[in-house]
């Protein structure tokens, strides 16, 4: 029933645009000023250390990136074909979801490596 | 080059789809062609509101609904075509809930019914307050399952074809390409509705300008009752676009400028409080029939009780006691209406509301199996009269009838068409080929000319208002029997601007105004000679029905001059004629 | 017959408020995108070494960061309004007859945005 | 006589002066370029800007051609862009436009025929091939006599708003994915497949997915939303697309992890 892969894209799409909706606004005030100017007094390196290094909080940081990716991918990829790119959208579509591809395999490298 | 099909239906309303569904489900192998000047789907069925009516409650009966059908036309309805159409209704109204209608239902998830105005009992389906809306789209939606139904859209039909005594055909403007084309078949169905528009306040859409009828007519088919046309009590001023009667089937009232519930004096009953639990009151006050209804308005205004404004007096209708709730569920589109078109919220003040034309009760003549005189010819829904309608239609039974009666054009047509198989193509093409010549003779190539189509059309509005409105006399008519003469003179010297071909819409606008001048010959002279007064035809100087003498139908046959008008007897089968009792025990 | 067709331009998104409004919506997926890739570089540093993570810190003062910062959240904020926005036209549920209202949809969102916000700022910076 | 503010009406009609009307031409037979006509007309306050074209005919210009009937917004066939939105022109009132310039056009995105008439064709090809009616499965029809299906108001709630669609082309001149890519199925085509989709008496759904599942079907569609903002009868098609996008999802989960689930 299902006639194509768009499903998938499109489900990959909406839980990364929700996960970015969601947490990405709080976490850029967080990273963008309260952690470099201590707003919240000193956040301490092992504090952050340690929680990157939990398996769990490792699993929820590997979808709240690799999600959003995929959410850029299929909305970018949409992006240029509206204004004008129809004509090379399979290239488009290779660029777009070979670049969400390749940044779930280095979060999961990097998560993997700490 | 001609056409060829098994059936040609012109006009893709509601009896149209229904006629082609009919022969589509049943005879697969038949080829049909719907042709219509407007996309199915802008068929002005779809502006009808407030329902349609058959007996499905157990409070209810068949022997209820053609007795309010027949005492509403005011013993004018064939009794033998009544019963059939009683007895169809139901399964008709079942048919369109199988093939998805969206109609309003009861809690247990049975279909709902509504009181209409003349009906004894609340036997109006509903589908909130845009059922024709729905019925239609279903129609159409549903036809685009059979392929054996070639639509023509936007083709307009100029001409019935006849040959050999029969009918074989129709010639018809594709009008994308302006291009005539015959289209031959071996019976025809016209399906092409009313002719509100040959009057200037209606409640019709630009459409319905009596093409089909205007082409019977000239055909040499008799045109049936045609002096009974139906006012609406409940139009908005202006516009003239229509307060579905089921504001008053929920309960609206109707006040005079003095907040008087006017109708009381009317013979048509007396009022209950409106918060009495029993209003309100089936065929009662409001739920009088549309032809009292109207009447009393004008002898309103007479009695200076009306209101004035800007476009004519008008009473009041008031539902602002229903309250939001009800409004928005049952009557959504009465408040989209005039809250857009009046700026009026009848939620929070009372709608102005005058009287407007309505509804053609008379049409092609046919019989019970929607036949006419010229043989492969049938008719169905508006543009015919079977006639169960009478002198008087009542609201929510012309729904049902285009669905009825157009499923049974569909099926006569059907056995016609495999009966009589040989058609005349050759002869066919050369009267196509003349009907060409005619109308680039007369329009496209005609050079010259002075009057504005308009300007004529204005003209027969007026004339009709004067003479044929709701209340007629001698002279009026007379007058306008010269006026029509007249008008047909000068429509010799229209002016056409546009010669293209290409969706030349001035052309058709001329083609739609020589179908009105004739429509409007049928109906002034079939009113002249009514000496009676009986339904929606009033006349001054006849105040009295007179069933000795006009208790049988007009025929409106043309001549070179002007209509002769025969008589035919009304069928009569169980009912007797009586007298019509609104508002109190029968 | 011949039939006239209106070309649409490259830039029609440019010709009405509504279509660039949209397009700036699709753009904000950059800056997701964007942001994704400075949280891959954070999570490196701060699983690295506390001297790693401290630059980071420091960098993260420089002008440069305040200007990525300040223009993604701005975009992403865009992302996440209209995004919460739009949720009730998908989320549809009827209560009987009646149908949920949007704002009531769209306000449990909203209210959910702030709880998980919290929850984030909480096990980050801790109490 | 003026006793109620709010009543059109009965405040009275005003007929300040006159204003320009430009109004899009072609003729497909003359010449290949279309141009824009100006015309004098009066500015009435009860007027649409249909009834100014209606005079434009009437009175000025018998050659100017469109397309129009109920003249109360319900057979939807006087779409037009007015001043590049697109507008009921029987719904739209000359007093909504005080600055007194109306440009009235074909509504974009299709093929224009002749002056503000565009070809339907298309969509029409797309009704049909959405089967926009009951589907019941084999030997599950009900015979008539057995009367009525039965459907509770609530069940009528779940597609009532769908149904409502007067096919009056706004929405696709509203969509720039439509312009762009005439392949695009559409939002009313849609959001009528998902009328019946959702209507308890219908089984075809699977039968419809094969379009609206399709590229050309849903998936085309990036939620611009334009759609829903400019159909005069509230049916939202924008959201009828994404709901089918997250049911014809679920399906293809249900497909993939419980293989061979569908009779
Ligand atoms: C505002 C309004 C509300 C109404 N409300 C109700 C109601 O609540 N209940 C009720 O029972 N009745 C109601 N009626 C009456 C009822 O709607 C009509 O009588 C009925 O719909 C007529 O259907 P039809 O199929 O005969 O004609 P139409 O629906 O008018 O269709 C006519 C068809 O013929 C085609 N046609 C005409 N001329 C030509 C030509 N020259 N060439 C090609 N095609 C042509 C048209 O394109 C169209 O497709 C209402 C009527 C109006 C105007
Ligand atoms: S969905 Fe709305 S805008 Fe689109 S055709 Fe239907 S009624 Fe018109
Ligand atoms: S405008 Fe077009 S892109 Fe989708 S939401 Fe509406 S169909
Ligand atoms: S004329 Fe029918 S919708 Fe405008």
């Amino acid at each position: 029933m299902s006639k194509s892969n768009e499903p998938v894209l499109w489900f990959l799409f909406s839980a990364g645009g929700m996960i970015s909706a969601m947490v990405f606004p709080i976490l850029l005030i967080i990273t963008g000023v309260i952690l470099p100017f201590e707003l919240a007094g000193e956040v301490t390196f092992e504090r952050i250390h340690n929680a990157v290094k939990n398996p769990v909080v490792k699993l929820v940081l590997f979808f709240v990136i690799a999600l959003p990716f995929f959410h850029w991918a299929h909305r970018f990829r949409f992006t240029l074909i509206d204004i004008g790119l129809k004509p090379i959208s399979f290239l488009v579509s290779l660029l777009c979801y070979g670049g969400a591809i390749t940044g779930t395999i280095v979060a999961a490298f990097i998560l993997w490596k700490i | 080059m001609a056409l060829q099909y098994d059936i040609v239906i012109v006009g893709g309303g509601g009896a149209g789809l229904r006629a082609a569904i009919a022969i589509g489900e049943t005879n697969p192998k038949l080829k049909i062609a719907l042709v219509s000047k407007v996309f199915p789907m802008r068929s002005h069925t779809v502006a009808a509101e407030g329902g349609a009516a058959a007996v499905i409650k157990d409070n209810d009966s068949f022997n209820d609904h053609c007795l309010d059908t027949i005492g509403g036309g005011e013993w004018m309805c064939d009794q033998d075509a009544v019963e059939l159409f009683v007895n169809e209704a139901p399964k008709e109204l079942i048919q369109m809930e199988h093939w998805g209608c969206p109609w309003s239902r009861e809690l247990d998830g049975t279909v709902a019914v509504r009181p209409f105005g003349g009906m004894k009992i609340e036997r109006t389906w509903f589908a909130a307050d845009k059922t024709g809306f729905h019925l239609l789209h279903t129609l159409f939606q549903t036809s685009l399952k059979y392929n054996n139904v070639i639509r023509h859209d936007e083709w307009f039909a100029t001409k019935i074809l006849v040959e050999n005594g029969r009918c074989q055909g129709v010639t018809a403007i594709e009008m994308r390409s302006g291009i005539m084309k015959v289209i031959a078949a071996k019976s025809v169905i016209m399906c092409t509705g009313g002719a509100g528009r040959v009057f200037p306040f209606t409640t019709n859409g630009a459409i319905k300008t009596g093409d089909g009828m205007a082409m019977a007519y000239r055909a040499g088919i008799p045109l049936k009752d045609m002096e009974f046309i139906q006012y609406h009590p409940t139009g908005l001023p202006g516009t003239g676009i229509l307060i579905t009667e089921a504001a008053r089937g929920e309960g609206g009232i109707l006040v005079n400028k003095e907040g008087y519930r006017y109708l009381q004096d009317y013979d048509l009953g007396m009022p209950l409080d409106i918060e009495d639990p029993k209003h309100p009151v089936n065929k009662s006050m409001e739920l009088g029939p549309r032809d009292r209804l109207s009447q009393a308005f004008i002898k309103e205004r007479e009695k200076e009780k009306t209101i004035t404004g800007p476009f004519g007096d008008v009473v009041h209708l008031d539902i602002r006691h229903l309250g939001k709730k009800k409004i928005d569920k049952k009557l959504p589109f009465v408040r989209e209406l005039t809250k857009n078109y009046i700026g009026i919220d009848p939620v929070y003040e009372p709608i102005p509301v005058r009287p407007v034309v309505h509804y053609m009760m008379g049409g092609i003549d046919t019989t019970i199996d929607c036949r006419t005189i010229l043989p492969g010819l049938f008719a169905a829904g508006e543009c015919a009269c079977v006639s169960i309608n009478g002198a008087n239609r009542l609201g929510s039974n012309s729904l049902t009838e285009i669905l009825v009666y157009g499923a049974r054009a569909g099926n006569a047509a059907a056995v016609f068409a495999n009966e009589h198989s040989e058609i005349n193509l050759e002869a066919l093409e050369k009267q196509g080929a003349d009907e060409y010549k005619r109308i680039t003779r007369d329009f496209l190539q005609k050079d010259g000319g002075s009057e504005r189509i308009a300007t004529l059309r204005k003209e027969i509005h007026q004339v009709m208002e004067q003479s044929v409105g709701i209340f007629r006399s001698e002279s009026g008519l007379k007058e306008a029997c010269n006026k029509i003469e007249e008008l047909k003179d000068r429509f010799s010297s229209i002016l056409i601007e546009d010669k293209s071909l290409n969706f030349n819409t001035e052309l058709t606008s001329a083609l739609e105004l020589e179908n009105m001048i004739d429509v409007a010959e049928s109906i002034i002279f079939s009113a002249l000679s009514r000496r009676e007064s009986r339904g929606s035809h009033q006349r001054t100087d006849f105040l009295n029905r007179d069933d000795e003498n006009f208790l049988r139908h007009s025929l409106a046959y043309r001549t070179e001059t002007e209509s002769r008008i025969e008589y035919q007897d009304v069928a009569i089968t169980k009912w007797p004629p009586g007298e019509r009792v609104y508002g109190k025990e029968e | 017959m011949t039939t006239y067709r209106k070309p649409v331009s490259n830039t029609w998104w440019l010709e009405s408020k509504p279509y660039f409004l949209f397009v700036i919506r699709e753009f904000t997926s950059l800056f997701v995108a964007g942001y994704c890739l400075f949280l891959l570089l954070f999570i490196a540093k701060a699983g690295d070494s506390q001297e790693a993570y401290a630059t980071l810190i420091l960098s993260l003062k420089s002008p440069t960061s305040m200007v990525f910062h300040l223009i993604s959240f701005t975009f992403i904020l865009y992302h996440a309004i209209t995004w919460f926005n739009l949720t009730p036209k998908i989320m549809v549920f009827h209560l009987g007859e009646e149908r949920i209202p949007n704002a009531l949809i769209a306000g449990a969102v909203y209210l959910s945005w702030g709880v998980v916000s919290l929850i984030i700022s909480w096990l980050i910076l801790g109490s | 006589m003026a006793t109620r503010r709010t009543c059109l009406w009965k405040r009275g009609v005003k007929v300040s002066e006159t204003f320009e009307m430009e109004i899009f031409r072609y003729y497909p037979d003359k010449d290949n370029e279309p141009f824009i006509k100006s015309y004098e007309v009066p500015f009435r306050d009860d007027w649409v800007v249909l009834d100014a074209i209606n005079y434009i005919k009437d009175e000025i210009d018998g050659t100017l051609s469109y397309r129009w009937s109920c003249r109360m917004g319900v057979c939807g066939s006087c779409g037009m862009m007015v001043n590049s939105v697109p507008k009921l022109t029987c719904s739209a009132f000359l007093k909504d436009y005080p600055s007194r310039k109306i440009r009235v056009e074909p509504l974009q995105g299709f093929p224009v025929e002749r002056d503000l008439i565009f070809d339907m064709d298309d969509f029409m090809n797309k009704l049909t091939e959405v089967k926009p009616y009951l589907l019941r499965k084999e030997g599950e029809e009900k015979p008539l006599e057995e009367g009525e299906y039965l459907q509770s108001p609530a069940e009528l709630a779940h597609y009532k708003q769908y149904t409502l669609c007067i096919n009056c082309m706004l929405c696709y001149a509203a969509c720039p994915i439509y312009a762009l890519d005439s392949n695009f199925v559409g939002p009313a085509a849609i959001a009528l497949a998902q009328r019946y989709n959702l209507d308890s008496r219908d089984q075809g759904r699977n039968q419809r997915q094969e379009v609206i599942a399709s590229h050309e079907g849903i998936w085309e569609c990036t939620f611009v939303g334009e759609c829903s903002v400019v159909c005069p009868k509230d049916v939202d098609p924008a959201a009828a697309i994404q709901r089918a996008k997250v049911s014809s999802t679920l399906d293809w989960f249900k497909e993939k992890m419980i293989p061979r689930s569908k009779g």
